[in-house]
């Protein structure tokens, strides 16, 4: 029961990561795959906040009286990694909108049969 | 000091009561007019109140200020973003339960 | 004064250069910029190497931060030499790809080509350069994202397609090389790799720390292109423009190797990797079959270009065969072939870029009887061709002799041997276009095909000719790769002999850590 | 109680995450992607993670989900029906998903104040950072300063995308003789409304940006405010007016020039002695020369941002055709 509550967070978190990746594998349509791709990266964000929290402590920004901080590096890296997610996920969508017009079709199955292999 | 934690209490409950009732309706309508109506419910009385029932939890410092500005915020765009909604289905060319029910009979 | 800043200025110079070449925005101003940078970069690899040779480790505190606290850049001789490879080959595709673009992209994306293409290289030197394992995450994006662009700048549609699967592939990498990262520092409390290397034995059970290396594992091989995360790489190099393939082929892949070589080495240690998860077992048996699988596939390609992508996933496999033999000479092996095969691969892409410039195909029916149309061209393909091979005299050569060596020493026979097969596949792929080129005759109305101009032939004639030279005089080359293996690997006997000391010697480790020191000093 | 709102925002997320994965219908899984992360942003602030949890939300629910309806509305909202088996994918994701699990056995307890993450590298962040630095929001000193060389990364990340989203579909100016048509001009309401709000949301983005240093917020989340205004703009007045307010070649300047600026505080403080990026040689007293060098630098960080989403919006809605609203 002690191992449940200790890490219920993160078996969730991993939960999500996995519905996040499954989506990214298995989806056909190219705007469904980059959504997977952002749960999926948004879960990892998860992962990181959450090893950074401690019990009984506030956000990392001093206040009078308050001893307790919980962790700020992870809260940094993931800034920095969520603006890095963003950025792909731009690339991503305009690659589709340029995908769709070459191709006139975002599911992969489709465009795959329309040229040659490789 | 009592007091005014029972009138936000009061306050917060009623928020809470017209966001729940706000989902129900957006569940349990007819066609899409009357589930924004139902929606905007939620987007603006239910978070006025709410709002309401925090400021009087303040003590009144930069906090109040803060969600005072927000419920101004919130007074101005939500009412648009329902507007904006129910135009653009209307443009759309979407018809309200009893319009559609006519049209089938006509035809 | 600016001596003491070395160790950032191959990251800065590209970095601050690709936002003006976008401001510029005419070509011939970029193109000239770009190359005076990547010249500056490639002499400042030189001067970081030197230093890195006679004085030892340099390290830099960026925003005057002590580490772990700061950031830090830390260069040994490993990262210099790979360093020096990337710039030095970044520099001469850059000459090289002023006319090349002029055919395959449009001129309006000129400007952002170099903008890109500085950015890339800016990524790669900041992975190479960083001491810190996040740091090295934002520098793989910065890398990946300017990739991308790179790729999909070709006109044709199919480089689309390719540099999605590429964005989708490079993205789940590197989001398993953050999640690595963040279980390793969950369980250490730093990100620093000279820090996480110290810390991560402290901790008796370690099932965390083993899910984070096998996930920055799996990552880097989806970046490095490990044979069954390799798919996203044949459509890619196919499709992209010729001279972002000259670029990648030689850079990319092979700043991957290093980020794999460094994780191993310098973080976890050689021997918790190989020993206690025998990793060595999985990554040779994972090489070798890249080495055949893919060359046999690259002998049964029509486009050239193809041929040589699955060429390369081939010779990611020698180096990460080198990396598995666990020793001194084999990681030397893979040293020297980073830097040897950035030398052939960058010869031959530009290669079949300048028939690319002439044909406007690079099928193998378009190098008909190009051996007389176009002799330059194919001389130097034919040398680097070679070179692939490891006919002696060519750098190629000296590859294979450090890696069969290697594989000698720990009497792995059949790798050997297996090596030495791998080569006869490769006399296959290469001949089959040699054959094209200097037997057939040539297409109907072709006869006027000239050769590319000399801003291509210069280049592709450099690296040639440095195909032949460290094929010859390998002195450079195998005296930088000896003192950064041999550090690489004291490295890794520090980490295991603070591992011993926290947790008490078992009479095995002793005596496997003092073979491998035995063969450290022969 | 702290642990039962994370729960139950924990129990939501699974919902919605599972929903997306077997709706087909694209247009609802933006928005319980754009859910997803409003949620998550929740969960950030309940574990004390204000800053990125405001990120999350204008990033993630906020350009994330309009980017994913621009491209929709270019695509299709629907996902067809395929025979792909779903088999290899299920047993990756197992494999992987076991490995997760095998690796969480180990961790450190969820919340425990003696991780070993607590008692390594930030210690000194808590304790020393307001002294050094001098700002009472650590999340700002470690990010600006500390790490400051992984923020300029990010800054640079984002120009590349810049890079990446022009190069791939440029922003295309429209005929004069169109442009009357395009927005939606017959909404005198959102008009009138849009004039009221775009003022408040700069302000707002600008109070962000300069108030970083002793609240939630910096840069980053300002140049994603002061986009939403313009974009918010360019949708009620149309694109060809935006363009005629802030045209895409002088957003091209400005997400380059943000990142020289960053580059080059660190460039002057190697011209005055110190390490690239060390902000204490800014000024004579080294905590004013640390203020200096963040609030520069964070300027930088904004500008770029700014910059880049915005011209990533004009690039996405200079695709659309806008004949169907009006």
């Amino acid at each position: 029961m002690n191992h449940v509550l200790d890490y219920y967070n993160y078996w969730i978190v991993v939960f999500l990561m996995m519905s996040g990746f499954y989506i990214v594998i298995s989806a056909n349509n190219l705007v469904k795959k980059i959504v997977g791709l952002n749960i999926f990266q948004t879960s990892v964000f998860m992962l990181y906040i959450s090893m950074g929290k401690v019990s009984g402590g506030t956000a990392p920004i001093v206040v009078e009286g308050v001893t307790q901080y919980s962790n700020p590096l992870p809260h940094v890296l993931i800034l920095t990694a969520i603006v890095v997610g963003v950025a792909t996920t731009a690339v991503g969508l305009s690659l589709i909108v340029r995908i769709k017009r070459a191709y006139g079709t975002v599911e992969e199955n489709e465009f795959e049969n329309k040229d040659d292999a490789i | 000091m009592a007091v005014l934690d029972i009138i936000s209490s009061i306050l917060l409950l009623l928020g809470v009561f017209f966001g729940i009732s706000g989902a129900m309706g957006l569940f349990r309508f007819p066609d899409f007019f009357t589930r924004v109506h139902a929606s905007s419910v939620t987007d603006t009385l239910a978070a006025m109140l709410i709002i309401g029932g925090l400021l009087l939890q303040t003590s009144f410092d930069l906090n109040t200020a803060k969600l005072l500005f927000i419920l101004l915020f919130l007074m101005v765009t939500s009412p648009t973003a329902s507007h904006a909604l129910a135009k653009s289905a209307r443009h759309g060319g979407l018809l309200t339960l009893p319009e559609s029910r006519s049209d089938q009979k006509e035809s | 004064m600016l001596e003491q800043h070395l160790a950032v200025l191959p990251i800065l110079l590209p970095l601050m250069a690709a936002p003006i070449v976008l401001i510029l925005g005419r070509n011939a101003l970029s193109w000239g910029l770009a190359i005076l940078v990547s010249g500056l970069a490639c002499f400042v690899a030189w001067q970081l190497l030197a230093a890195t040779l006679s004085d030892g480790v340099i390290r830099y505190a960026v925003g005057g931060w002590a580490p772990p606290w700061g950031i830090e850049m830390r260069i040994d001789t490993a990262n210099a030499f790979v360093l020096l490879a990337v710039t030095a080959i970044s520099t001469f595709v850059l000459l090289y790809s002023k006319e090349s673009i002029k055919k395959e992209m449009d001129e309006s994306q000129h400007g952002l080509f170099y903008t890109a293409y500085l950015l890339c290289l800016a990524g790669l030197s900041g992975i190479l350069i960083t001491g810190d394992a996040f740091n090295l995450f934002v520098f793989l994006e910065i890398s990946s994202l300017a990739t991308y662009t790179l790729v999909s700048l070709a006109r044709d549609r199919r480089c689309l397609t390719a540099t999605f699967r590429y964005l989708v592939m490079g993205t789940i990498g590197a989001t398993f090389i953050l999640i690595g990262v963040g279980m390793l520092y969950m369980k250490t409390g730093t990100l620093n790799m000279l820090d996480l290397a110290e810390r991560i034995h402290a901790y008796d059970s370690s099932r965390t720390i083993n899910t984070g290396l096998a996930f920055i594992m799996v990552g880097v091989s989806i970046k490095l292109a490990l044979f069954p995360l390799h798919a996203w790489l044949p459509a890619a190099y196919t499709h992209a423009p010729s001279a972002v393939t000259a670029f990648l082929a030689s850079t990319a892949t092979k700043v991957a190797v290093y980020v794999m070589i460094r994780f191993i080495f310098t973080v976890f240690g050689a021997e918790h990797v190989f020993e206690d998860m025998s990793m060595d077992w999985i990554l040779m048996v994972l090489a070798i079959v890249a080495i055949f699988k893919c060359s046999y596939m690259a002998t049964v390609q029509s486009n050239v270009k193809t041929v040589l992508a699955y060429s390369s996933v081939a010779q990611i496999g020698y180096m990460v065969l080198g990396i598995s033999l666990v020793s001194a000479t084999g990681l030397m092996a893979s040293l020297i072939h980073i830097f040897n095969h950035a030398l052939m691969k960058g010869a031959l892409f530009m290669a079949v870029g300048a028939v690319f410039y002439r044909m406007g195909s690079v099928d193998i029916k378009a190098f008909r009887g190009l051996g007389r149309l176009m002799p330059w061209t194919m001389a130097a393909f034919t040398l680097a061709g070679l070179s692939i091979i490891g006919v002696p005299l060519t750098v190629g050569f000296v590859s294979k002799w450090y890696l069969v060596t290697a594989a000698l020493e720990q009497n792995h026979w059949v790798v050997a041997g297996l090596v030495l097969a791998g080569s006869l596949l490769a006399v296959v792929y290469i001949g089959r276009v040699l054959e094209a080129a200097y037997f057939q005759q040539p297409d109907e109305g072709q006869a006027d095909v000239k050769e590319v101009p000399l801003t291509m032939l210069i280049p592709m004639w450099l690296l040639v000719l440095a195909n032949v030279y460290f094929g010859v005089d390998t002195s450079l080359t195998s005296e930088a790769a000896k003192h950064a293996s041999d550090l690489l690997f004291q490295n890794s006997d520090a980490i295991s002999a603070l591992m011993d000391s926290l947790h008490g010697p078992t009479a095995q480790a002793v005596s496997e850590t003092s073979g491998l020191t035995g063969e450290v000093l022969q | 109680m702290a642990e039962f709102i994370d729960l139950v925002l924990l129990a939501m997320l699974a919902i919605t995450a599972l929903r997306i994965i077997f709706l087909k219908d694209l247009f609802a899984v933006v928005m319980l992607f754009g859910i997803y992360s409003f949620l998550s942003a929740l969960i950030f602030v309940s574990l004390d993670a204000v800053d990125v949890a405001f990120t999350e939300a204008s990033v993630g629910a906020g350009i994330s989900t309009v980017l994913m309806l621009g491209t929709l509305a270019l695509t299709g909202r629907t996902e067809k029906e395929n025979q792909h088996s779903s088999l290899l994918p299920l047993v990756v994701v197992v494999v992987t998903g076991a490995a997760l699990i095998y690796g969480t056995l180990d961790m450190p307890p969820f919340g425990a104040a003696d991780n070993p993450i607590h008692e390594h590298v930030a210690p000194r962040y808590i304790e020393e950072s307001p002294k050094e630095v001098g700002l009472p929001n650590m999340v700002t000193s470690v990010l600006a300063s500390y790490r400051g060389f992984d923020t300029m990364g990010e800054t640079v990340v984002v120009f590349s995308a810049a890079i990446g989203v022009l190069s791939l579909l440029g922003v295309r100016r429209r005929k004069e003789n169109e442009s009357a048509e395009s927005g939606l001009m017959e909404h005198r309401v959102l008009h009138v409304i849009a004039k009221l709000v775009i003022p408040m949301i700069i302000l707002f983005a600008l109070y962000v940006q300069f108030h970083g240093d002793f609240g939630p917020g910096g840069g980053f989340q300002a140049g994603v405010i002061a986009a939403a205004a313009f974009i918010l703009y360019s949708l009620v007045f149309g694109l060809p007016r935006a363009f005629a307010v802030v045209s895409p070649t002088v957003l091209r300047y400005l997400a380059a020039f943000g990142v020289l600026l960053y580059a080059g505080v660190g460039v002057v403080s190697m011209l005055k002695g110190g390490h690239f990026l060390d902000y204490n040689v800014l000024a004579a007293n080294p905590i004013s020369g640390q203020h200096y060098g963040i609030i520069i630098i964070e300027l930088g960080v904004g500008i770029t941002v700014f910059a880049v989403m915005l011209s990533i919006f004009y690039a996405f809605g200079s695709q659309a055709e806008r004949s169907d609203i009006k």
